[in-house]
């Protein structure tokens, strides 16, 4: 019988983790069937449901770029039943993965213009799909800022790649860690992510701005780019909400009449203003 | 990441002769997350450990399952060699194959099967154990010492002379105990008095001891190392930094017919008094129940005659709060009163008295100034006869247990009587007699053959008087079960050792356990005997079961010891596996729902109450928290929870679970 | 499709039943026991409650169980081996004597389980099933299928619906191509007769609020304090949920014993608090009065929105079921007139 | 009725309390319960014999948790409920104040928690006769009936959760049945997913249980857990000499030990 049981997950095995901060790790996933890898394909902003089979599933983006082909990465923290036990795996482990769903990041939209992305904490994996994305088409894009901000110095995620960014000639990276989250080591900046962006002060010109974060640093990130001259159009940002199924029928994750998982879950700032507050 | 490394040991032939370690090992290999497998013949040896120590560098190990004997046994040396190769020391379980596989079971495939199973259910524990960290509480370097008697004397010293801080509580007026009631003491017939009271007088001017008599225990909160305590000061009526001991008051008293407690009855005190001459401290009290001033509104003679205004009718009882960091419980004990014995006509013939009034006439300082003279009309008794086991080892109507010191004041006493009334006879009815320890037996020995006790080994069923004498009915078992009876002066009953009257109700002040018979329980009774179930509360002396005085001061002095352990670090580390309450961040707090079902179960006084509040400072929640200073880690909060919002680190609900699971779900 | 008129009398229809369970077909019907009525699997017509205004739970159980299976895996040592559901084996299923409320519920839950991406356990549940309803002589307080575009004579979501014209006989209306094919198979047991005006046998019902009213005035109270004062006596249990033939919110659960485990669907609730609860501990609604909002816009709001539909059909289950009189009429006719 | 409505009415007017939980006239000739804040609005409190859902289940809802002070109409099943509350901790006796209604329905004016401990003690459990008569029915089965019949009887359960929801003992943030890490307690209607559910709940309650009666009146598919909870509340004043909503100050049987335990089911 053909598989068409939107329930059943892909197989999927764990070829790599990477320890990223405390309780944070990060799995490099690859299709077992080869036939599931070829019809597969996703694109930047859209997130999976994986499985530990026993415990349930649970929600994260996909955080590689689409321009990485052959496997896709997930970065979680452990917190409840599953991603608890998702810690617990191996290398060369088998989970379930379904996806790809929800929407997308309009990338081709952003042709010819600068890019600021700001991320806090744990919601960098979702921007990091993203910034790999713009990255490996850089020639399409002007200017790319990236504003990181994390509690302290070890939860910050991605430290290789942040070192990578680093690096770059092309890419401006500002990292900061809140106020006592230093170490003596520390090079980067101290401070809120949305003090410091204050303080950065980047054009709004022809600029889109990417915010991810927890709803705090969200909150008070707004009103600075409101004031930098940002319009609600140019300003994304990715929601999150408990969900089951994925796809728009278990019920649960909408916000007002859009489904986050199905309708979401990017969602500009001005599609923001016209939800009611319930994410 | 699980990464579990895991380790059978043979024991020599004691599981390799039953279980078939190799194939354990073989098929533990094979268990989801296992990196590791093997086994040895000796895991708790040397090279055992070492192997242990390389298998977790080498294999990059997140756990480790020793699979020998009981943890009992030897988690902690698989622990430390944990912690050698680098792991958390809790990231090692020990899976029982010994005591609950080898040992009990034939050799067999099922036999094997079970070690199999025990060992799975510890790789799935061990994936779920969590690092932890020893628990560090910090120490009030003051003891408690309750009960003034021998033991709580030897404490006191000892830890004073280690140079830490004692507070000493003692309820009667004056310390001492019932050894400043004793006559002399056996083996060696030193003179009681004269080897206690300087001691008692040592404790008066020791500089690190403060002392409160006619005090009691009001309350007791906290927990190892930090004790809060209340302490109720009775009003003695006396101001003891006026009073210079002159024994005015007492001279004075008109109202001087009450009986003496210290003289157990057999003699009377004024209404202020001090109970005895050697008394520490030499301070008087009114015994309000009986002053007359106290009780009609008139006389208050003492307070004239006083010279340094000491009188303080007004006085109140006093609430005294101390912290301390460890407690002594001396308390002691108490004799059976014989009332229960009717067919012994104990109270209907005054000339049938117990052990400790015996004491007290054989006492220099007693009633009769040391000579032996019956209560009823003061004439020396000629014939007189002792009953031991006077309601000791004697399920039916006493008390099961044996009372222990009888055996040898018994003999004592018919030592004595024979050294002061020449031409007496004492007769000793005795079931068996107990007298093991140094130069014990030699002291029964003599009481025998010099001084001629009549040994009756048999029981005594009934005393009455007859023509003004004391007629002792009982069986002689040696002689084929004749009845005996005996014409007596005097009868004296060796009564049950029993605990000190008010013992039960300080157990549960203290949290600490205590038998059928309301002794102290230690926490146990091999390897921890001086130990209470409470940390941080300790027991010496016959408030734990009847005991001798070398045996007391013995425990005292160990007690002074684990004192001195416990305060010679200003912290003390505990192991981490307590009982913790759910917490979370805000908007949930806790899925504690404050109902404090778990506080009446918790045997350790340990769950508290904790108020959380927002940030404008109202009160959100109640919560309970579990002070980890006096949880134990039994888990009997954890089974009354219904929200399941208490774990027990090391033994959490996951781990348990997954124990379970692993076992019912192979 | 258009309607095609029959009649059919008692003895017809009872060998009509008779014929479905012989031919392997499961026949689901109202049945009574213990005082309360709901559906089971019936061998006969005398099995068949005809009187009940509307069993306790709906019909929806017969495409949408309250567990079902949806997935089973078997764990080896170092792989997982999941195995599909076998849809193509589901049994062919009759709904006879639901209600008309109940077989227009498929609607709205079919439009659910549909969508981009379609749940072919659902599909293949409702493609077996063929709905026999009955239309209602009789109403009670609670019924307001009127006022959501439904009628005690309401063909929508049958594939047959029976009216009772005498004590023996009923007017049969054959509304679908699945309807169609029953009656092809048994053209002996109907007679044919001309379209017949179902009024005079209907409950009569009157309409207290429109559906389009009700959409439009939650346009603009999203903020009101009326969900606060509604809900108030909410107690946030799941029976309207559950007890509702257009609910179809569920929970996927997973159940593991030894190595084989079954994941699980199961009916879940709005009503619910932890049916939101972020891990965080962040709810996105907290309240009584927020998840209650939400099933009422869901119905009244989000639905007609995203499917075109309501999803509403006026049985008045919830508020028979609900343990502290929450009657959904009651609170929509406040919210028409607001 | 009127006194109770004075009484109320006083309440506000007097600013005693800021909210009388109460009853009013519902849909379909049924009665709700209902919150009045303001003296004009007791108009509409109603108390009569159909008034008999457990309106304690409200002191732990947020409209009775943000109000300072507050008074209930409350039967002997509230009263109950009221006392084994405060001996749970879960409300405190300076902000509640009783109208106590006997069984008859005759309001016995405002109750303090000594008063209430009183009156609770002088009204006696209700159980209906077809209650009774199922009581004795199980009591007479074997294990093993009794099992299959509780079996059979969790059957049609649709874990709506409204036995929980309307039962006013059961006000844990969260439920047993929601904590999944372990996941003691399987979330899916199924037969052992039933059984475990009740069994659980009914071991929670045992000892708690007012015997209010609410959680089968709530059911919707009329599942008799009353009778459950009855016979262990039975057995547990049989056993331990305990009885739940008598006293404010209540230690459960089955979280406390006394001398006098008995320790025959070791066996």
């Amino acid at each position: 019988m053909e598989n068409t049981n939107i329930y059943v997950p892909y197989k999927m095995k764990i070829e790599k983790i990477t320890e990223e901060a405390p309780f944070v790790k990060t799995f490099r996933l690859k299709f077992v069937n080869e036939e599931d890898a070829s019809k597969f394909s996703f694109r930047t902003g859209q997130f999976g449901e994986y499985s530990v089979y026993g415990e349930g599933e649970s929600t994260f983006c996909i955080a590689s770029a689409p321009t990485r082909e052959g496997y896709i990465e997930c970065t979680f923290r452990e917190a409840g039943r599953v991603t608890k036990s998702l810690a617990n795996l191996d290398e060369g482990d088998v989970i379930g993965f379904r996806g790809p769903y929800g929407n997308i990041f309009p990338i081709e939209e952003w042709k010819g213009k600068n890019l600021l992305f700001i991320a806090g904490g744990i919601a960098l994996p979702p921007m990091r799909s993203v910034i790999w994305n713009c990255l490996d088409l850089r020639e399409n894009f002007k200017d790319v800022t990236i504003l990181y901000g994390a509690r302290s110095v070890s939860d910050l995620v991605y430290k290789h790649e942040l070192a990578e960014w680093n690096a770059r000639p092309d890419v401006n990276l500002v990292t900061t860690v809140d106020p006592g989250g230093e170490d003596p080591d520390w090079k980067g900046k101290v401070g809120f992510v949305p003090t410091i962006l204050s303080e950065m002060s980047p054009s709004s010109e022809n600029t889109i701005a990417i915010v991810c974060g927890p709803p705090i640093m969200i909150k008070f990130t707004f009103p600075v780019l409101e004031k930098l001259g940002f319009t609600d159009e140019n300003v994304f940002t990715t929601l999150e909400n408990r969900m089951k199924c994925g796809f728009g029928k278990c019920g649960r994750c909408n916000v007002g009449k859009v489904f986050v998982c199905k309708d979401g879950p990017v969602f500009t700032l001005k599609q923001m203003k016209e939800l009611p507050n319930e994410y | 990441m699980a990464r579990i490394g895991v380790f059978i040991c043979h024991c020599g032939e004691n599981i390799s002769a039953t279980v078939d370690c190799p194939k354990v090992s073989e098929v533990a290999a094979k268990f989801p997350g296992v990196a590791f497998s093997t086994d040895y013949k000796y895991m708790c040896s040397d090279p055992g450990q070492s192997l242990v120590v390389n298998a977790i560098k080498e294999h990059k190990l997140t756990g480790i399952v020793v699979s020998a004997c009981s943890p009992r046994m030897h988690e902690p040396t698989f622990r430390r060699a944990c912690a050698e190769g680098g792991l958390n020391p809790y990231q090692c379980e020990m899976a029982n194959i010994r005591e609950h596989c080898s040992w009990v079971h034939e050799k067999g495939d099922k036999t094997d099967q079970k070690a199999i199973d025990i060992v799975r259910m510890m790789v799935e524990k061990v994936k779920r154990n969590n690092a932890l960290l020893p628990i560090k509480v910090p120490v009030t370097k003051t003891a408690l010492v309750i009960g003034g008697g021998v033991a709580g004397i030897q404490a006191a010293l000892d830890i004073a002379n280690a140079g830490h801080k004692v507070i000493m509580v003692e309820r009667d007026p004056s310390i001492g105990g019932h050894m400043s009631q004793l006559s002399e003491t056996f083996p060696t017939l030193d003179c009681s008095q004269c080897i206690l009271t300087p001691r008692m007088v040592e404790v008066a001017q020791n500089p690190n001891i403060k002392l409160y008599t006619y005090a009691e225990i009001e309350s007791v909160e906290g927990f190892v190392g930090n004790f809060n305590v209340k302490i109720r000061k009775k009003a003695k009526s006396v101001d003891e930094t006026l009073c210079n001991g002159c024994g005015m008051c007492t001279t004075k008293c008109p109202n001087k017919k009450n009986p003496n407690e210290f003289e157990l009855g057999m003699g009377n005190r004024p209404a202020i008094y001090v109970p005895f001459p050697q008394a520490v401290p030499n301070i008087p009290v009114i015994d309000k129940t009986q002053c007359t001033y106290y009780k009609n509104g008139k006389c208050k003679i003492c307070e004239k005659v006083c010279q340094p205004k000491a009188i303080r009718f007004d006085q109140e009882d006093e609430i005294i709060e101390v912290a301390v960091g460890a407690i002594a419980l001396c308390t002691g004990f108490d004799i059976k009163k014989t009332d229960f014995f009717p067919e012994y006509g104990y109270g209907k013939y005054k000339d049938i008295i117990d052990g400790l009034q015996f004491e007290r006439l054989a006492s220099a300082s007693g009633p009769t100034s040391g000579e032996i003279r019956r209560p009823s009309d003061g004439q020396v008794p000629k014939k007189i006869v002792f009953v031991a086991c006077a309601g000791s080892r004697d399920p039916a109507k006493g008390i099961e247990y044996c009372s222990k010191i009888c055996c040898m004041y018994t003999a004592k006493h018919a030592i004595l009587y024979k050294h002061k009334v020449h031409d007496g006879q004492a007769y000793i009815f005795y079931m068996d007699i107990r007298a093991a320890g140094k130069n014990y037996d030699e002291f029964t020995r003599r009481a025998i053959e010099e001084d001629q006790a009549q040994y009756i080994r048999g029981r005594v069923s009934r005393i009455y008087e007859r023509d003004g004498k004391l007629i002792v009915v009982g069986a002689d078992t040696l002689m084929n079960a004749q009845t005996v009876e005996i014409e007596a002066d005097m009868v004296v009953l060796a009564t049950a050792g029993v605990a000190n009257k008010g013992a039960e109700e300080l157990a549960q002040k203290l949290h600490v356990s205590y038998d059928q018979h309301k002794f102290f329980s230690e926490a146990h009774p091999k390897l921890k005997p001086v130990e209470t179930n409470t940390a941080g509360i300790y027991l010496a002396g016959a408030c734990q079961s009847p005991k001798d005085i070398p045996e007391s001061v013995a425990a005292a002095s160990g007690v002074a010891g684990k004192i001195a352990c416990l305060f010679a670090n200003s912290e003390l580390t505990r192991e981490p596996l307590i009982a913790m309450v759910d917490r979370q961040a805000p908007p949930m707090y806790s899925s504690c729902t404050g109902c404090f079902l778990c506080q009446p179960v918790c045997p350790y006084n340990a769950i508290e109450r904790e108020e959380v509040k927002d940030r404008n400072g109202n009160l959100v929640r109640e919560l309970a928290f579990i002070n980890p200073g006096l949880c134990q880690g039994c888990g009997t909060c954890v089974a009354v929870c219904k929200s399941k919002s208490i774990d027990i680190e090391g033994y959490t609900n996951l781990q348990m679970y997954a124990e379970v699971d692993a076992l019912l779900n192979s | 499709m258009e309607i095609i008129n029959k009649l059919i009398d008692k003895s017809a229809l009872a060998t009509l039943i008779e014929r479905f369970t012989k031919s392997g077909k499961e026949v689901f019907a109202p049945v009574k026991s213990k005082g309360i009525s709901e559906f089971a699997r019936v061998e006969t017509i005398q099995d068949i409650d005809f009187e009940t205004i509307a069993t306790k739970q709906s019909a929806k159980s017969l495409v949408f169980p309250k567990v079902e299976k949806i997935l089973s895996y078997e764990k080896t040592f170092d792989d997982v081996i999941v195995n599909n559901v076998d849809y193509t084996q589901f049994p062919e299923v009759i709904a006879f004597g639901n209600r008309p409320c109940d077989a227009a519920g498929f609607i709205p839950l079919d439009a659910i389980f549909a969508g981009e991406l379609v749940d072919e356990i659902f599909k293949a549940r409702l493609e077996k099933l063929t709905v026999i309803s009955i239309s209602c002589k009789k109403a009670d307080d609670y019924c307001f299928c009127t006022s959501v575009n439904g009628g005690p004579g309401n063909t929508t979501g049958s594939d047959i619906l029976l009216t009772e014209t005498t004590a023996d006989e009923y007017f049969v209306e054959i509304v679908t191509e699945k309807g169609k094919a029953i009656l092809d198979a048994n053209t002996d047991l109907f007679k044919d007769t001309a379209a017949i005006d179902k009024t005079p046998f209907l409950a009569k019902l009157e309409q207290q609020f429109t559906q389009e009213v009700i959409n439009e005035k939650l346009n603009g109270i999203f903020e009101s304090d009326i969900w606060d004062k509604q809900a108030m006596r909410c107690v946030g249990c799941g029976a309207c949920a559950f007890v509702c033939p257009a609910c179809g919110c569920f929970d996927i659960q997973d159940e593991t014993k030894g190595k084989n485990g079954v994941r699980h669907r199961c009916w879940d609730s709005c009503g619910f608090k932890i049916f939101t609860l972020h891990t965080s501990g962040h709810n996105p609604r907290e309240k009584q009065a927020q998840r209650w909002r939400q099933r009422i816009y869901h119905k009244f709001s989000y639905q007609p929105e995203q499917q075109k539909l309501f999803g509403c059909v006026g049985c008045g289950r919830c508020s028979r079921a609900c343990p502290s009189d929450m009657n959904i009429a009651e609170h929509l006719k406040e919210i028409a007139v607001l | 009725m009127e006194d109770i409505k004075k009484l109320a009415r006083e309440l506000l007017a007097d600013n005693k309390v800021q909210l009388v939980l109460g009853f009013e006239n519902g849909t379909a000739n049924r009665v709700r319960p209902a919150f009045f804040t303001t003296p004009e609005a007791v108009d509409k409190l109603i108390y009569n014999e159909f008034c008999i859902q457990n309106i304690a289940l409200y002191l732990k809802k947020d409209i009775c948790q943000h109000a300072a002070s507050l008074a209930i109409t409350a039967n002997p099943n509230v009263v109950r409920s009221i006392l084994q509350l405060a001996a749970e901790n879960q409300i405190k006796e300076e902000k509640i104040k009783i109208i106590g209604i006997t069984h008859e329905g005759k309001c016995v004016g405002l109750l303090d928690f000594k008063a209430a401990e009183e009156f609770s003690k002088t009204q006696p459990k209700g159980l209906k006769d077809e209650d009774k008569a199922l009581i004795e029915k199980i009591q007479a089965m074997s294990l093993e009936e009794k099992f299959d019949y509780w079996v059979e009887a969790f059957s049609p359960c649709i874990k709506c959760y409204a036995c929980r929801a309307s039962c006013p003992m059961c006000y844990c943030g969260k439920c047993n049945v929601e904590s999944n890490n372990p996941q003691w307690i399987p979330v899916a209607p199924h037969k052992y997913g039933n059984m475990e559910w009740h069994m659980m709940r009914a071991m929670h309650l045992a000892g708690r249980c007012i015997n209010c009666g609410e959680c089968n009146r709530s059911c919707p598919v009329d599942i008799p857990l009353n009778i459950l909870s009855y016979m262990l509340s039975d057995f547990v004043l049989e056993e331990f000499e305990s009885e739940a909503g008598l006293s404010a100050v209540f230690t459960p049987a089955l979280s406390s030990y006394t001398m006098v335990d008995k320790e025959n089911f070791i066996k």
